[in-house]
């Protein structure tokens, strides 16, 4: 490897051993109901927002929905808050108000996410637009599922973001499922990307969940979009979500998908693909950092306390 | 011997009866037909009835409320299912502008007998917008009815009497209820609009509790008995149309007033009961009020706060006690286990 | 021209020359404050309603917007009853209490109209729904705007009726405006049908206002809906609005587009056009027939009462 | 010297203030740049400020909507109008499950400073759909301000008010006040959030007339002069933060409330103005009231049924006169031309 495709082979690494790791360590949590929220958890997943938030700058921002960890964490944002966040306390990312649905930090660019699907479509678009307002060489991203896809509110997103040459970047994470329905039973052509390059928007689909590619396509689409012409790009990444909708488990047994269907998925993860990529000592010096990051962060959510009662009718109104 | 069944079984039972029933039943929603169908509530259905008449739908709550409207114009009677009422939100148009004016709007020529039903959740961090109790928004809107039962027994004979309906009628259900068991008859009945139902009949006090609050203010009354004091439980069932006469004559006895709301005061449920008794009792005035419901802050997830986002059996009690007395005592029960509600934790 | 030729064309000339001869009688009658409602005129894009509910059969349903005289008229609604509701009087087809906005004639499968935009969209999607799973041999018809497209139910409503392959026909009456914005200021790209055709739905635009192609066009589409295969259809037909969006003037004035804009179309008036194809005896007895139950049904709505105050509270529950 | 100005000019020289004073206002919503400006309210504001900050938009107000949160988290403060609120209907979404609820959901965080301008329709066959008065939805719920000025000087100050608050405003408008004129001082001031105005003192009744009524309420002061009643008119301006202490102040001298709602009463500002004063009274029992707004029906187009859909200042002062007298009296004034307003005749 040149030494530049080392370090990015090295940066992918560890921002996917990292949320796969946390999101382990959730799991493994669970049980014990220190954690204070549904869990939405990307484990399977972790190569899109990896691969996206890659090829994006510290200033730019993202928007995202209740399946945010990855996303949340890609992008720098706050580790040990996120933990707190999850844990219900007062140094949570959101004061404990929001839990694992409703993470954020905007001085990482992370502006939020929302438990209602679609929603945040549309305010990255608004982010955009004000980007552009004010020339500033930034730009949104927004992360949603293929289900929202399906919401009303995505083609009025991509008709004004197209419309007004908007300086965003849509990822759609296609894990083929919302909840347990499978994208076929609920949408009439499979094509998302057709449906998005109708409204003049260039858009592409990665199928094979390659960190690499996601990288490489972003990394074009980023620097398409910040140079502000032709305005927005989409980029769709299949993927697939290998434990159950929300919670720690599995969901095979429910009989609406096989575990085969994950097997290729599964032969092809991109965690420990890339970890065979380095050499061993090297891949152990970023495990160790990252074990030790995440008994900090959890240490940490345990220590923080929970929000006081007076907390309760704060931040109503700024 | 009784019969008895939890909520969920309540609504899947209405459910299978109404479809057996009329033939113009279908019944949809995000999710209905999946391996968790709402939670029991349409277990089966999809099997027995087949896809044509239960079927899940793509993420589009507008368009498939106003399918569900065009289905109802068409002769057809759908039920429309959204797991939270968070998401009604998203089809608000729909309900307000259409469903609830076409009989007026064109004459009385058009009807929309429409069902839409919608859970409340609450506990294990739904949070803000997972929480949201927004049935006031619907009794607004003339044209809507709106019901929220609070036991199986009503959970069946309301979602008949909602299907039966020729009106959009908003079908109130809550997340926390679904643990609740209770009686229910086996075969056809309805509970119709309009009947408000005294659940425990008592002296000094009026609690009126609402969707799930009616649980509440039942073991409310329990701990005031503890204290000597005798509370009358009044559960509306419908909001609209709404059975006012039966809470008037209760406070006209009491002389007391608490109504718990289940969402945020303001414009609220509550509002409308106190003023609509302000305005009938203005020949006998002196009674003693107060209204409970949702910090008026969104929900927020931590346990910490989100205990004292909600009233409950103590909190009401405690206020039901201020009242009877006449100041504050600074009176709490202690918890008592046996009143205590299994924890909801998931799934989700 | 062949007998059949003939008999359609005077069909189509009779229904133009209906359908436009009312709106220019509700025109005169404005200024005297009879009517009792806003009034938005289809007075140059009769050709759409026309050609497409000729093709269809009188069990066939409609649906439309605010814009709905020439639909409710074409399609067969009741005249007489259709002034008296503009003059708010009780034998209106919806007893006054709807106005020109609010038209309906269920027998004649008129469905109704609504003023908030993009809203019937899916009702007649549902009320396709309903004639499918009862095999009934009957299709819907969803009649909407252009600026109709732009709301995120048009999106939703087409990806559902084409999962379901449901009887529905879809016509967009495309006038170039919403309002006075010209579609190019609202959409990112012009090409509507593209966007319908990444449903799956076959979609075909006729440009030139034709209303023996629309015909023709409609016909061959309802035919293929009724036959259950492959679904839906959709038929944008581009148009040409002369008076204001809203009233009985014109609106050059304003400034937002010039009258030029619609001579061509002025030169293609179907009116005019099939008239002159009929032979002039024939076609007297056709305006003469029209002149007099239009005299009739205004005659009609004015000895018709206002509706008692009794009925304000009526019909709100049925 | 005083200086008139109309309504509609009131809120363009707020908006043209605003946006001279802060680069982050930008301006759009169907229509805005379009000949007709939103009846003039947006007249001449694209070309000063450039389509960037003024622009009109797609039939999107779901997702303008969204976008406009998006822009305010961004620093924007963007004003968002619908010409008429009904529509707003397709943005509830947004504006319920978001932008009342980021300040708080993401800890403080984030916060929205959001103007949603909304125009009520009434009269000449706006009918069921464009006639709306639906600000009790968005007063239920936390996190959103509603104002509803009803004069020219108000709707100049609460619209800067509005748009220099960090938090989402719906900002309630009504077509008929449109005609109104009055004095509006030159250069900035502001009607800031949670202050009621005594609009006239009085001594015998109080009339709480919201939006267009106040108006009404205003003339029903009028016609009870005329029969010696002393009417105290009041408006509340905001409705969230709602100034009911100045309300109960009123009552409390008074003894008599008349609440006229613009919009239908149950669950309506009016519920919740009588039963915050039961609450807040309940040492001085004995008031008399009586809640007017809509029929409980959708609005109907033809002008002898819309006559009667809305109170007006004869049928107020009839009921203020009844509940000063205690008793039904048959007293309904001649209508005065000199109160009459304009009629609303078009352009629609
Ligand atoms: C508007 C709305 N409708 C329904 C739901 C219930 N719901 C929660 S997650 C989900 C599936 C979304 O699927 P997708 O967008 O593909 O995201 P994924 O969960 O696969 O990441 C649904 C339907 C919701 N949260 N919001
Ligand atoms: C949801 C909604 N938004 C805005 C309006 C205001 N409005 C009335 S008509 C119209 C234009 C609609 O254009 P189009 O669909 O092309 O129909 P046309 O009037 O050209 O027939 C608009 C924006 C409305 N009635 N409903
Ligand atoms: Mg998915
Ligand atoms: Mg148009």
């Amino acid at each position: 490897m040149k030494r530049d495709e080392l370090e990015l082979t090295v940066r992918l690494y560890r921002s996917l051993r990292r949320i796969r790791r946390v999101e382990e360590e959730i799991v493994r949590v669970y049980p014990s109901d220190s954690i204070k929220s549904p869990v939405h958890l990307s484990i399977g997943q972790e190569a899109v927002a990896t691969g996206v938030c890659e090829a994006l700058e510290p200033r730019d921002v993202v928007f995202g929905s209740y399946r945010g960890h990855a996303m949340y964490l890609a992008k720098g944002g706050s580790l040990p808050r996120m933990i707190a966040e999850l844990y219900g306390k007062a140094d949570g990312c959101a004061r404990g108000k929001g839990g694992s649905m409703h993470l954020v930090d905007v001085e990482r660019g992370v502006m939020g996410t929302s438990a209602v699907v679609g929603t945040t479509i549309p305010n990255a678009v608004g982010y955009a637009y004000a980007l552009k307002h004010r020339r500033e060489n930034r730009i949104a991203v927004s992360f949603h599922g293929d289900g929202a896809t399906e919401e009303g509110v995505f083609a009025e997103s991509l008709n004004f973001a197209a419309l007004k040459q908007l300086p965003i970047l849509f990822v759609c994470e296609n894990n083929g499922y919302a909840i347990h329905t499978h994208q076929s039973r609920r949408q009439a052509t499979l094509d998302i990307c057709t449906r998005v390059r109708a409204y003049g928007i260039p858009a592409e689909t990665i199928e094979d969940g390659d960190v690499f590619r996601i990288f490489q396509a972003a990394r074009a689409a980023a620097a398409a979009v910040r140079s502000g012409s032709p305005g927005p790009r989409y980029i769709e990444c299949i993927t697939s979500r290998w434990l159950e909708h929300v919670g720690p488990g599995e969901d095979f047994e429910l009989g609406f998908r096989s575990r085969e269907e994950t097997e290729a998925w599964r032969k092809n993860d991109q965690v420990a693909r890339l970890g065979g990529m380095l050499p061993a000592p090297q891949r152990s010096v970023i495990d160790e950092a990252i074990e030790a990051e995440i008994a900090e962060a959890f240490a940490f959510a345990e220590a923080s306390p929970f929000p006081p009662a007076g907390e309760l009718l704060m931040h109503l109104y700024r | 011997m009784e019969r008895t069944l939890s909520y969920v079984d309540a609504i899947r039972e209405a459910t299978d009866l109404e479809m057996a029933r009329d033939a113009g039943v279908v019944l949809f929603g995000l999710d209905v037909d999946d391996p968790k169908a709402i939670l029991g509530t349409t277990r089966g259905l999809a099997g027995k009835y087949g896809g044509d008449r239960v079927f899940g739908t793509p993420l589009s709550e507008d368009a498939m409320c106003g399918a569900a409207i065009g289905m109802a114009l068409a002769g057809l009677r759908p039920i429309h299912v959204h797991i939270r009422m968070d998401f009604v939100l998203l089809a608000m148009n729909q309900l307000v502008n259409m469903a609830a004016k076409t009989h007026s709007m064109f004459g009385g020529q058009e009807h929309v007998p429409l069902v839409v039903r919608s859970i409340i959740g609450k506990s294990w961090g739904q949070g803000a917008q997972h929480s949201q109790g927004l049935y006031p928004l619907f009794m607004h809107v003339p044209g809507l009815k709106v019901v929220a039962p609070s036991t199986p027994y009503d959970a069946k004979g309301c979602l008949a009497a909602a299907v039966r309906d020729d009106n959009p009628v908003m079908f109130v259900e809550h997340r926390i209820l679904y643990y609740q068991k209770g009686r229910v008859p086996e075969g056809d009945y309805v509970v119709a609009p309009g009947k408000a139902r005294v659940a425990v009949p008592g002296r000094e006090v009026t609690l009126v509790g609402i969707s799930y609050m009616q649980v509440e203010c039942l073991r409310a009354q329990r701990y005031l008995e503890e204290v000597s004091v005798s509370a009358e439980v009044i559960d509306p069932i419908w909001l609209a149309p709404l059975d006012i006469g039966t809470i008037e004559a209760s406070v006209r006895r009491t002389g007391r007033l608490i109504v718990v709301d289940n969402g945020w005061m303001t414009c609220g449920a509550g509002a409308e009961i106190v003023a609509s008794l302000a305005e009938r009792m203005q020949d006998a005035p002196g009674w003693k009020l107060r209204r409970m419901g949702f910090a008026p802050v969104p929900c927020p997830t931590t346990p910490s706060l989100e205990a004292l986002f909600y009233p409950n059996a103590r909190t009401i009690a405690a206020a039901a006690f201020d009242l009877v007395k006449g100041a504050p005592q600074g009176w709490l029960p202690a918890a008592r286990a046996d009143l205590k509600l299994i924890e909801f934790k998931g799934p989700f």
